[in-house]
């Protein structure tokens, strides 16, 4: 069934009533960009989200977890994202904990985010473009380790991690490593991006790692990682969207000129209809790839590559329209909307966007 | 589970052993389709056998209950019978409005005679229905018909035109909306149905842009329609029409128009043509088609759970006929000027060209996009009226 | 000037008189198709074309005609595509008159145009998509003249032409060769297109002519018939729109739904808007092609591209936009709207199309 | 022509002899505009020579009669000193709402006091001005305002508040829309220009997303303004904006905006980003740039041959506004996780991303895209009203 089921509900509206109460734009978003936050999010947040069980959804059961799937932690993101709630549950609770998993790593490393303490980056972006099959960071067997070199940047919450995931290309092909970010030889340049967000600049000149710093075998990890986390930027770009015409849907009902409310006005009423199928659509398409990833089915990596891309494509269209539609008050930084097309513009670029995604899909066929 | 297990088994069983194995092949063009009715041009004996056997058993109906001819199965026993079906590849072997929506009209709305009388020969084929809503110069606004049916006692005289009825001209039967009253618009319109043969009623095909004519013009000089032949009551026509609009959005939306059928991808189709510009626009295509898909498997397990919004019909038939527009434009701009060929052999009669036409119709019949935009505006988002 | 001259604008108000009158869709498009006319037009216009001076617009005077340029070219050809007038004008009047120009044929077939007599066509396309660089098509030296073989497709009026000029690879690079339709070896297939114009697939199988077959010296006369087509199909496209724009905002004025013209409801109206500022500029664009084009400006190429791709990109959008708005009588034949469809799409894919100038664009910058 | 020629040279050597070297440099940045005013900070003693010199000729303005400061050129004239000052390369010595709006309105509907009052020093660029439209809640619907002028005898007593004014904060004087009657909602608007040092104003920037602050709001309490501040009559003030309205959107839409601007085609940018579908939305966008660059030629054509629709600058200001919106979500594209950097060296402090966050007012101020579109509907396509 392409549909929450009883359990994914309730969740959801656990998660709903949360984000909106304590992950609320004024409380976390917009509160942290004004004291001028180094790390861009709450960790008081993080571990409450720890203590209702969310940052360890898909953490096993044994680490403290409720070993659930991409279906419900796309529900948490899509909440997020409706309310652009700052916080590392994409990178960590997602990516990292699919990155992880099964590795010699996890046990050290994952009841710490079940508990919504630790926080985990992923270093995958080599130039300005997502293109994880052209990474040159190199990492170099030496003695019983391996050395690391080469530069990441849009590496989200990088410099508020405990662990830094590094992809990295070895004589076997692409591998993640799990470095510390005090590592001797390691640079990270703190990032402010235009949502208020947090990304850092790394730079690696001869790091020294032990050879078990290699995260699992192979380059399963780095996809596991990929598949994960952008499945669930997508659900995020889908709240995104959802919060952004919500807030729009609201205005037009509210907001008056030339004596009638503007949501009368049948060009608009079109276009916010329009606007309407396209979410619901990209939410679909969102939950369809979750699913897939959850039965470990091999037509997932399609589906994920079709939610990015829609969601993406869709969430655009979501902010822009609700921009223009606010109208002047829409420009100023006092109100929220603007908050929507900032945060749309950087998890767009996230984990790849939507061009990045339909030309995969295009080579897929 | 184990009756349902019995029953899948016995069906496959039956199909198997009764299913012409021409009947087993996917049809190749519209003209394979099974319509029934007093005319009907059998295109094989397979065809005809495959509609008796089939209607006998009630499976061209298999939800309709069985004393109106119907299979009377189960929601889970016909859904166990259409896989069974698809599973061998037998063709649909009745398609026709007569299923698809006067019949359920009938069940909601029909006397009990009329339900005897008129829904047993739809379930073998007997009879071809046609649908007589539209009218010249109302358009978009259904309800401002003109088709007037005055009361003479045992009968009413219908006395109109209608246009865009589908196949009126291969049609046994109408179901017909006309005007009992004009003191109000919407209340004032009744359900008929009657025979096209009846004195005073012809038909005029219309020729399409894109040479086909599957619709015709129906005009109504002094018809004399019994008065037991009126569905629901006099003036109340509007409801049942309604009912039926809804169920004819949902059907085409749940068609998967425009969806990428099955996992045929645009882009697969780019072949030779070195063009990165429309590369962009199949990929971009393939991205929305899919997604489309998505929705439509989301929309039919909420309808099936009772959990889709009314006007989510309206959404689907929006997005999903823009998209099968979009689609027909770049198998075109793949085609290039061989798909531009309208009349030679090698152009299949100009089946692109033609086909690509046809599909501009498909965001006005059944509801213009923007009538479904504005029933989405009201019914969903409920943003004020103008 | 970035508009017409008093000259231009007396000769555009005589050919709209002419085209609206002579050129109507009842009289001519409707008429011949109805009929089967095998050429698909009516020679007796293209005769009275010619006493009006309009078939000889580009043919210099001592030919007999008026040796306008590109501009007063596209005037005439706004208008056919208005009326969307069947006639060999755009082939032979403009791309033909240029090819020939100043080449040792000229003499011989120029007069014959400026009188609305002999009809030429260009054989240019081999496969469905223009690509005028990846000419297979061979001329090959032999005794005192060349052998030409291989396919051509898509040669408007191809079966009704006196003169066929074909673009053909030789050992020097891609020339022009005047072909007689009776050649030996020559077959001509007439094939009936979606917009009931005729265009041929023609077939050369070792089809011998003599050395002064050849139209000019090298690629020039080519070039100069590709610019001169392209330019004079983007205004015939601009004219498509403009009749299909101007039919349908009559008819959202006249045309009642729910009580009111349906052109009172702000959808349309806004979508109305928004083509007849795209159509004001394929109109711009088109008319600095043709202003670039009689100057010798080197710029001219490039405006030539932008103004076929916006013009076809926009004939498209007003093509569409109009039968929608049209609504079920825009899908019968009996409606002369759905002719503004096909014969769009026709002409959007004669000498390339949006995409393929689009292209052309990028690579030259 | 002997006349003109020698006027050609004599401008061309009297721009030589007096633009400062350092003024025939192009301006980096909008902080090398020269605005004027009282409290204007000059970037360099070449900016206040440059502003100085061509004030004292009526250069600034060359086009207004010189007994208002002006140059008093004919067309012609100004056109080649327009030219020349090209050719050297010589900056535009001042920049102003004064110039550009009150001007021509002061010209247009002014007493013959407040032209030799008020003009020359916008000439010379000694006062400042800004405009006071918009109010908070009217948005759109500009004549919906509701600053209160009273009528006390020898002046108005103005109340109220006003939004979206540019830099109201540096201006010396506001030219101002205000409610003198409640009996007609736009025959009850005056024009009034003051002070902004007046008792009772007070302004308060607006901070927009892109960071920048370049609007305020603006407060007015108890603000006496003398009768004779009032322009043309009293009731009548929406004449004069209708006027400044037309003339802003001219200017808007003439300025090219999101023209490609020169020819520089986003395409080039591509550089080294391999993506074939990025590579498509460049292509087209390099397209629909050019032919809007042909279309402003035309525009402008057609303006000075007094040819143009009178609503034409609502398209040009429409499709101009929506095209640069699309440049800068390309650039945006181009630039990919680079381009997010808000604050960082190597992020030219965010200048990409604030841009492109700064063209999404394009189609809201001055009137937004929906507003033109209905004009355009209205007043060039003439359809009925709704």
């Amino acid at each position: 069934m392409l549909k929450l089921n009883d359990d994914q509900r309730m969740l959801q509206d656990t998660v709903r009533l949360f984000m909106a109460e304590k992950g609320a734009i004024s409380k976390q978003l917009r509160h942290w960009r004004d004291i001028g936050c180094k790390d861009g999010f709450g960790h008081s947040l993080w571990e409450e989200m720890g203590k209702l069980g969310l940052t360890g959804i898909l953490v096993p059961e044994a680490a403290g977890g409720s070993a659930l799937g991409q279906v419900e932690a796309n529900v948490v993101l899509e909440e997020i994202g409706r309310n652009l709630t700052p916080s590392p549950f994409l990178t960590t609770a997602v990516a990292a904990v699919r990155a992880l998993e099964g590795s010699a790593h996890a046990e050290k490393w994952l009841p710490g985010i079940a508990e919504g303490k630790t926080v985990a980056a992923l270093a995958i972006d080599e130039g300005p473009h997502h293109d994880p099959s052209k990474i040159t960071m190199t990492a170099t067997r030496s003695g019983n380790g391996f050395v690391l070199d080469g530069d990441k940047q849009f590496v989200v919450q990088g410099a508020s991690a405990d662990l830094l995931l590094v992809a990295a290309a070895t004589d076997d092909g692409p591998a993640l490593f799990a470095v510390a970010p005090d590592a001797s030889g390691l640079d990270i340049e703190n990032v402010t991006l235009a949502d208020s967000s947090k990304a850092a600049r790394l730079s690696f000149d001869k790091v020294e790692v032990d050879a078990d710093a290699q995260v699992g075998e192979g380059d399963a990890p780095l996809k596991r990682a990929l598949a994960a986390g952008r499945a669930g930027v997508a659900s995020e770009l889908v709240g995104v969207a959802a919060g952004a015409f919500e807030m729009t849907n609201a205005y037009l009902r509210e907001r008056k000129q030339f004596g009638q409310p503007i949501g009368s006005f049948q060009a608009l009423q079109h276009r916010a209809a329009h606007l309407y199928g396209e979410i619901e659509i990209a939410r679909a398409a969102t939950l369809k790839a979750a699913q897939l990833l959850d039965e470990g089915s091999e037509r997932a990596a399609m589906m994920v590559h079709v939610a990015k891309a829609k969601a993406g494509q869709v969430a655009r269209l979501a902010v822009q329209e609700a921009v223009q539609m606010h109208g002047g008050i829409g420009m100023t930084d006092e109100h929220d909307i603007g908050f929507y097309m900032k945060r749309q513009a950087v998890i767009d670029q996230l984990f790849g966007g939507p061009d990045f995604h339909a030309r995969a899909l295009a080579q897929r066929s | 589970m184990t009756e349902l297990d019995d029953f899948r088994a016995q069906t496959r069983a039956w199909l198997e052993a009764n299913c012409p194995p021409e009947m087993r092949k996917p049809m190749k063009s519209e003209k394979d389709i099974c319509w029934g009715g007093r005319d009907f041009t059998f295109q094989s004996d397979a065809q005809r056998e495959w509609l008796e056997v089939m209607g006998e058993r009630g499976w061209t109906v298999p939800d309709w209950p069985s004393e109106y001819g119907g299979g009377g199965l189960s929601a889970e026993e016909a859904k166990i019978l259409k896989q069974e079906m698809k599973a061998l590849g037998c063709r649909v072997p009745l398609t026709s409005f007569g299923i698809s929506m006067l019949g359920p009209a009938l069940l909601a709305f029909g006397s009990e005679e009329q339900k005897q009388r008129f829904l047993p020969p739809i379930a073998r084929g007997e009879i071809r229905w046609c649908q007589g809503y539209s009218e010249p110069g109302a358009g978009s606004d259904l309800a401002g018909l003109s088709t007037k049916a005055e009361d003479r006692g045992d009968h009413y005289l219908v006395n109109g035109q209608k246009v865009w009825t589908s196949y009126a001209d291969e049609a046994d039967w109408i179901f017909c909306l006309v005007r009992t009253s004009t003191e109000s618009k919407h209340g004032g319109i009744s359900f008929l149905l009657f025979d096209m043969a009846s004195e005073g009623v012809s038909t005029k095909p219309i020729k399409l842009i894109s040479g086909y004519s599957p619709f015709c013009e129906t005009f109504f000089d002094d018809v004399k329609v019994p008065k037991d032949q009126l569905v629901h009551e006099e003036n109340k026509g509007w409801t049942v029409a309604k009912y039926l609009l809804g169920h004819e959005r949902e059907m085409i939306s749940g068609m998967g128009l425009g969806g990428g059928k099955g996992s045929s991808l645009l882009s697969e189709a780019l072949g030779e043509v070195d063009d990165p510009l429309l590369a962009t626009d199949l990929a971009r295509f393939d991205v929305d088609a899919l997604a489309f898909q998505a929705m439509s498997e989301a929309f039919i397990d909420q309808l099936k759970a009772g959990e889709a919004h009314p006007a989510l019909p309206s959404m689907m038939k929006y997005a999903g006929t823009e998209l099968n527009k979009r689609r027909h434009e770049l198998v075109m701009a793949l085609g290039g000027s061989d798909a531009l060929e309208w009349e030679s052999d090698r152009s299949k009669e100009g089946a692109r060209a033609r086909d690509w036409l046809r599909t501009k119709a498909n965001s006005i019949e059944g509801g213009t996009s923007e009538i479904q935009l504005g029933i989405v505006a009201k019914h969903i988002l409920q943003l004020p009226g103008a």
